[in-house]
């Protein structure tokens, strides 16, 4: 399409090499070869073009990734809907799509700008800029260049994910105004500093902080083990203590009373929808998957490439693991124990997928089952009743994922991911720091996650605000808050039970 | 040559990919009418949903893709295409002819459009009148208007050498092509097909119980439109292989999701404060409603303008919605009101909302025969909006053009609609051979606690 | 980032040009514009960024087609419970879970290292290295330089793929034991040493072969007709001939009995989700999307291109002659007849996908749907009861999708995909090479397969081991082994049919 032939010579430089080759024609023909390098003016160059590329590339990289973190609200939604009784499931399913429509608006108001707006002035605890995404277009960002959209978008997916894992634990019995609260307090407040400290450049916690790390090692949570799982399960744990067992799932001898869920087709395509979509979660994290060296690319996409592998692993053999124990306990092959193994799986996977060896992904994944089980046993004893068992699943089996990495952690696998390089306890030469890190991750996000949802949750409870009135538990809160019924298998005339609008 | 190469990778990567998120569409869709339908009729409109998918895909080889894209000896003329029918001397080598992705990822786009349709008219067409508008609607209808507003031949196009008044309409992903296009033909087909049986009382009231069966089934769909929206906004961008259409197609995915969550939340809160209930369904539909509304601009349009446009459009859906209830039309999943209303407010806030640098960064900087017209609210002059005003009249004179005398006919013909015996059965068992729920009538029914 | 500016030139160079240019800066900017050719130490090389690239991108690639061919078994599962009676659906939904768990694992321990261990030692059977994944990361692969996780990512999920299909073939009355036993067998031995037949690069029936391939051609299954679809099928084929067919399938004149599924929504949601998987499967089967050389990068771009538009073609031509075929035999627009006719399309191109031209994957598409019709005839014939169709789909419609190919793949395309370029019967010049070597390959794996499971199968029969009790059948298989039913619609208090925990 150039009208004229780019050439890589100055003037100057074609007139002496014209001198040199003795032949004007070869001059210009040896310039214009060279000019693939670029040009004398700075216009073509195919290094600029390879960089532009790379961005190109990365951008599509991270909003497919994003896309399929999103598609992880239908997988819960299912998943959900599928594993309570019938007359909630508007309520829960309102839920699902609500936390995905609110966190949208609080990440852009002010959920991005505490997490990463920290470009040349933040602080170790919390940023404070790109309110509302404001000047995103002409200011520079944390990756540096011009903003990264795409980088909004797949944060954005994260959050949502936090904010609708509490959902689970709380179910069939909370007051919507009181969801409504803490699905705000989350996305705005909780995540986003939590996000600071672990992910941000500059975060007190962050293996990324290469000024000055915490114990010159800072904790490793790849793909949020601890930032999204433990903030969303904790809340959920705080949730369902504070509001209390459903109605009748205690006996009066304090024994559980089954109360099985409407739907195993549901709870299966919800659990086979999150695994796909942490397909996205965790290969996704590693937010780019090329670079402007051949050596950071490589370390790109084989960590990329092994965060597949480890995660697929890991939920295998959680759930192999899920359905023997399932059968010892229950002396039958019990499908919702493989689902829920399968997910725990992933949850535990998730701190270390790139940084673990496939063999101690089958050991996160596996011993994760175990936790996963005994902690639903003890919930029970402790009477808290968490429908969908989220506060096990994603609370405890998400510290154990952040634990099984301070352990765990592959020297050259730490290598290529983070740049303080301190590897796990469990190999020669790791040392503690990392593994004190973890533990100090562990305690510190648990305490500050228990301390703000419990306050929220607590003051709900002080003005009788978070639990709804028996007699609509007892008819559902479908017929009494959303005006209706989920299921309207009429055959006949259209006798259904909603007004028209 | 090396960078041409990955220029062209990055096409056929995105085209590749991106529509197996359209894919997902049709899955949303089929979902999403199957929940809103009742069950008796499930069978008939998840049918639909598939022959679109498979006899529209035929009718968009032979004829549709040549009709929108096609092009003889490298011109074509401003109304429609002219060659490469069935896929036939398509270039496939080379930077400009990833022909077989091309017409991968605007076969997904066709279907989208000719879909829409089923949810409007279900529970009542006659299959062989739905099959053949799918036919006619993926090689002609839908196709000529792509070619108007996406080619670089198109006379309402930005692209076009010499585009209408100086401007040309922004149309990013299909605000008029696929949803005004698709709106429009179900409100044709709404029309001639006139309500269900039962639907309107004798004084012109609805009756209860038409609207929504399942709930799971109408999240699940949402959200897997939800989903394929980022195959169809950023995928728009068509290459990612520079910075500045990385960035754009980056934001795209931003403006869309903050439309559906700002369009969600506002039609929950309007029709919380009608009703006082929280209602699924008003999320649901207010979240589409969104993503359609912003579908236009998505690529233009700043975050805080996405948000301003969602909240119009989730308004715009409850005030068409209830409009349509009154001039009794009968609209089983509220195409009408969705994907005609926001997408036509969609197509108009562009012309409001579009920024200089971004319209700049999309089409192109402005040179000696081709404008560049941004939003009124940017200071632009008027001729953006004059030019999205433009597109969407002619392409609703398009649609009514072809359709009216297709459902007029067929009306006086008699085959719109089924007999009246199977509409009050059921299409599925009259006419399908199955049930969709096989065990129903054997089961106990649900006992409604608490109700009448 | 860089501290020194990397130059073109040594410093013999630099003096040389300082003399021709007569001016030291000019000759050190010279260098430096050059540098991005490579530099004199060979730290910096633009060739070696874009190799690293280009791993980047075909990573990704690799990464989301692996991921979407994964979310075919949330396909699997909703067609499978859709299709059967609702009293066995947690009993099929649990094998679907537990196919991708189980077969993780045992790709893992063996199926790899069966598959494509064969780097510079193996033999045309089989592959003997590699095995649970040890030094994956140190040493080479097949594909060269460091460990592709990315590969093994895909491979497993098209394993995971063969490991499912059979469930849909012994729903309802298969033991739970038996179905463990064959998805180990096949995950473990039988598909993934067809696998290095057909697909690694001293395979004896591969068309990858380069040094010695059967008959000069060696045989063409693109994305799988006969590796995965023929090895799933006919496995499900011998499971449901020695099983026996469904309580009262037939009446006692041998007439069928119409035993119709209980929701033809997940069918539709179930195929949808397969429709949507496969363009993963079969564009996905490059491996690569881009190369280090023009020419290659173009053949792999455009063969995945039309992988997808092949596939499209092929599903909505079978779709659209299974419904007239239905409304021919049955009188009625039937919509399971669609579903399974886009299905059988998308297995009939399989093989053929990146070889036919858009014309020819309409032939494969609609004649395989009559084929597919025709041996649902005949299996009802020979009271052969396989509820999914699951033989007929992917065993005899594999098979011809493997020989349609041998008909009709286009030179220009074969030659773009394969390197032995012996081309289809049909094709003037074409020979008999490649379609004798389909027709081998079909009978061979064909045989391979009934053979291994036939075996397994008639052992669990002696033993009596392979089918459940008549009374457990007619209970159904969630209530007597999974305890529980799938629906629990009751509005009530908890009184639920699962025993406590």
């Amino acid at each position: 399409m150039a009208t004229s032939v780019p050439t890589f010579c100055s003037d100057g430089e074609l007139a002496a090499l014209t001198a040199l080759f003795k032949n004007a024609t070869t001059a210009a023909s040896f310039c214009e070869r060279l000019a693939v390098a670029g040009t004398a003016d700075g216009s073509v160059s195919l290094a600029t073009n390879l960089a532009a590329v790379n961005e190109g590339v990365n951008t599509f990289f991270l909003t497919f990734a994003g896309a399929l973190v999103f598609i992880m609200h239908a997988g819960f939604a299912m998943l959900c809907a599928g594993a309570i009784r019938s007359k909630n499931t508007m309520n829960i399913l309102l839920q699902t799509v609500l936390d995905a429509a609110v966190s949208g608006i609080c990440w852009y108001i002010c959920g991005w700008a505490f997490a990463y707006g920290d470009v040349g002035r933040g602080n170790p605890f919390i940023g404070d800029w790109t309110f509302a995404l404001v000047d995103w277009y002409s200011n520079g960002n944390p990756s540096g260049g011009k903003g990264r959209w795409s980088e909004w978008f797949f944060q954005w997916a994260f959050a949502a994910t936090a904010a609708t894992i509490p959902a689970g634990a709380v179910a069939e019995r909370f007051n919507f105004n009181a969801y409504f609260a803490y699905t705000i307090l989350i996305s705005a407040w909780v995540y986003p500093v939590v996000v600071h400290w672990v992910w941000a450049p500059r975060g007190w916690l962050s293996a990324f902080n290469t000024t000055a790390p915490l114990a010159g090692s800072g904790m490793i949570d790849f793909a949020g083990s601890a930032v999204v799982h433990m903030v969303g399960g904790l809340t959920g744990l705080m949730g369902c203590i504070l509001v209390g067992p459903r109605l009748g799932r205690f006996d009066s001898n304090g024994q559980p009373v089954d109360m099985p869920g409407h739907s195993a087709t549901l709870v299966v395509l919800g659990t086979v929808l999150l695994w796909f979509g942490w397909y996205g979660f965790n290969p996704g994290s590693t937010l780019n998957i090329v670079a402007t060296t051949a050596a950071s690319s490589e370390n790109l996409y084989l960590t990329s490439g092994r965060a597949a592998v480890t995660t697929t692993l890991s939920g295998s053999a959680a759930a192999v693991v899920a359905l023997l124990s399932g059968l010892v306990r229950t002396g039958s092959w019990d499908l919702i124990s493989v689902c829920n193994g399968a997910l725990v799986g992933f949850v535990s996977i998730t701190a270390g997928c790139a940084v673990l060896e496939p063999w101690a992904a089958l050991i996160a994944g596996g011993v994760g089952a175990l936790i996963f089980d005994a902690t639903c046993w003890l919930w029970l004893k402790l009477r808290i009743d968490d429908p969908l068992s989220a506060s096990p699943m994603h609370g405890v089996c998400g510290a154990w994922g952040v634990l099984v990495t301070g352990f765990l952690a592959a020297p050259h696998y730490v290598a290529q991911a983070y740049l303080n390089g301190k590897y796990g306890a469990f190999y020669p030469g790791g040392g503690g720091n990392l593994l004190g890190c973890q533990v100090v991750g562990i305690l510190v996000v648990g305490a500050w996650t228990c301390f703000w949802s419990g306050l929220l949750f607590f003051v709900l409870k002080i003005f009788n605000k978070i639990r709804i009135s028996p007699e609509e538990e007892q008819a559902g809160l479908d017929v009494s808050k959303h005006g209706g019924s989920a299921y309207n298998h009429d055959h006949g005339l259209g006798k259904g039970v909603k007004p028209g609008i | 040559f090396a960078a041409p190469i990955h220029t062209s990778v990055g096409h056929v990567a995105t085209r590749i990919c991106v529509p197996n998120a359209m894919t997902k569409h049709q899955a949303g869709f089929a979902c999403l009418c199957a929940g809103h339908v009742r069950v008796k009729n499930a069978g008939n409109i998840l049918m639909k949903n598939v022959v679109d998918c498979s006899v529209g895909t035929l009718a968009w080889y032979l004829l549709g893709n040549g009709f929108a894209f096609g092009q003889s000896n490298g011109r074509a003329n401003p109304f429609i295409g002219t060659g490469n029918f069935a896929l036939n001397s398509v270039s496939f080598t080379g930077v400009d002819g990833e022909g077989y992705p091309q017409f991968f990822f605007h076969w997904a786009f066709s279907a989208a459009a000719t879909t829409i349709v089923s949810g409007a008219v279900a529970e009542r067409i006659s299959f062989g009148t739905y099959m053949l508008y799918s036919c006619f609607m993926s090689s002609l209808v839908y196709p000529v208007v792509a070619h108007w507003l996406w080619t670089q031949w198109g006379w309402l196009s930005p692209l076009a050498a010499a585009p209408l008044f100086g401007s040309g309409a922004i149309d990013f992903a299909g605000g008029v092509v696929v949803h005004t296009v698709g709106g429009a033909a179900s409100l044709i087909g709404v029309y001639f097909c006139g309500p269900r049986v039962g639907r309107f009382g004798i004084d012109g009231s609805p009756c209860r119980g038409y609207r929504e069966n399942n709930s799971n089934l109408i999240v699940l769909g949402t959200f897997l439109l939800w989903f394929g929206w980022y195959g169809f906004n950023p995928g728009s961008a068509l290459a990612v292989s520079t910075y500045s259409t990385a960035a754009l197609v980056a934001r795209t995915a931003v403006t869309t999701t903050i439309g559906a969550g700002t369009g969600g939340l506002s039609a929950m809160l309007i029709v919380y404060a009608l009703t006082k209930k929280y209602d699924v369904m008003a999320l649901c539909n207010g979240v589409l409603c969104g993503l359609v509304a912003v579908t236009p601009g998505c690529g233009v349009i700043d975050p805080w303008a996405a948000v301003i446009v969602a909240v119009l459009a989730a308004g715009t859906f409850i005030a068409v919605d209830h409009l349509m209830l009154k001039l009794r039309l009968d609209d089983v999943v509220s195409a009408v009101p969705m994907h005609l209303g926001c997408g036509a407010l969609g197509t108009l806030c562009v012309g409001f909302f579009a920024r200089q640098q971004y319209v700049e960064e999309v089409y192109g900087a402005p040179g000696p025969a081709v404008g560049r017209r941004w939003g009124v609210f940017f200071g632009g002059d008027g001729r953006l909006l004059a030019c999205q005003v433009v597109a969407l009249l002619s392409a609703l004179c398009w649609v009514s053009a072809l359709l009216v005398p297709y459902f007029w006919v067929a009306r006086r013909l008699n085959v719109v609609r089924v007999p009246v015996e199977q509409e009050i059965s059921g299409l599925d068992a009259s006419k399908y051979g199955v049930l969709t729920t096989n065990e129903l009538p054997t089961k106990p029914r649900t006992k409604r606690a608490g109700y009448v």
